[in-house]
């Protein structure tokens, strides 16, 4: 299983926190993608358009990684921390 | 209040006193001789609108690691004695606290750019999302440089 | 310890709450969204010599005028909200406050640019003198920039 | 009667925060390191070789200045206030 978690107004469109998909050992992240527009065409589309950025167990990704079973992988719109 | 002693980079609802963290950081070293403070506080008006509710949220873990990795890095690319960088969650009122960040160094110089280097680099790498509602409606603040 | 309410810019042998000096800037407009801070620190060692003790005299009456000074011109060049400066005289003890300088804006960009000019105007123009006892004896240091 | 104030290691050096001279209504700064050369060679030794600032009435000024009574004249040496 891999878990997917959503953040800021990615929450709000998803309307959930997370969830989880069994994609196998070993998957791409258009996988994950194709996976998610099943249910939320939207941001399969803001994905694409590239305005979010991925992370795997924490750490920025390119959108042609590899993950694997276990990862945490997150969906994070444009940061707006710090005042 | 969470306690300055707890960690150097912290993500916490709880208001921090801006004195007790750089006495805290003060212990690092008795060669200390320039601190560089930055704080961002919670404006009135954003874009011309007033601000009715101002909201951070963070993906936690992975907040932490880059405010760990942007103070390991700082330390190390200026030369400082120390850093540490605390940032609230939460509701926040206006004129309240919501980002800290302390460099310490043998002289002021490298205090002045490594400080305002990591603000640059927290609002760049870390996933800390600001919620403004303002007369227009509830939105998530996209990222200003 | 005087007060934060009594001057936006001041000498006093007594030392400061950065936190209590930081509020009352908050107070000066509520659109305050980014403050930076520098703070002096007495240092152990100067030149590699360990420092015995560590006193700050100044010309009054001329040292005030120019930290006004420095407070105004910062205000009006950088476009700052309010400006502080406080400087201790006197003893002062290893790790002890020396300066403050707070820069309030309501982005943070101007309020880093005018604490860094603020500080190297004050060693430029202030007549505030140190005077560093060492092993090898008492000396008046010399401006350092 | 012009005033003439000494600080930091100046003070030292004159063994007094300062000193009054009576040089008339209208003085040059060079007639009144002529009067202080007369207890003080040091010092007017220190402001020839231009290593004091010279303030009067709290604003530094050029050794050129003219200087009147009931002015203070302030001998500054290097500055060094700040951390």
């Amino acid at each position: 299983m891999i878990t997917v978690k959503y953040f800021a107004n990615l929450k709000q469109i998803a309307g959930k926190d997370e969830e989880r998909f069994d994609l196998g050992k070993e998957t791409t992240l258009d996988q994950v993608w194709e996976a998610i527009s099943q249910t939320l065409p939207q941001i399969a589309t803001l994905i694409k358009e590239k305005k979010i950025m991925v992370a795997v167990n924490y750490d920025v990704v390119s959108l042609d990684a590899v993950v694997h079973d276990g990862d945490e992988i997150a969906l994070l719109p444009p940061f707006s921390g710090g005042s | 209040m969470r306690s300055a002693t707890e960690s150097k980079v912290r993500i916490q609802k709880e208001d921090f006193s801006v004195t007790d963290e750089i006495e805290f950081m003060k212990k690092s070293s008795r060669n200390i001789g320039g601190i560089t403070v930055f704080l961002g506080t919670g404006r009135e008006t954003s874009k011309g609108e007033k601000i009715a509710d101002l909201n951070f949220e963070h993906y936690p873990q992975m907040a932490e690691k880059k405010l760990a990795e942007i103070r390991e890095k700082g330390i190390a690319d200026f030369g400082l004695i120390d850093m540490s960088i605390v940032h609230r969650i939460g509701h926040i009122d206006i004129g309240d606290n919501i980002v800290l960040i302390i460099t310490c160094g043998e002289h002021r110089q490298e205090t002045f750019k490594a400080c305002e280097w990591a603000i640059s680099e927290l609002k760049r790498t870390t996933p800390i999302w600001k919620r403004e509602t303002t007369t227009k409606g509830e939105v998530w603040v996209q990222a200003t440089p």
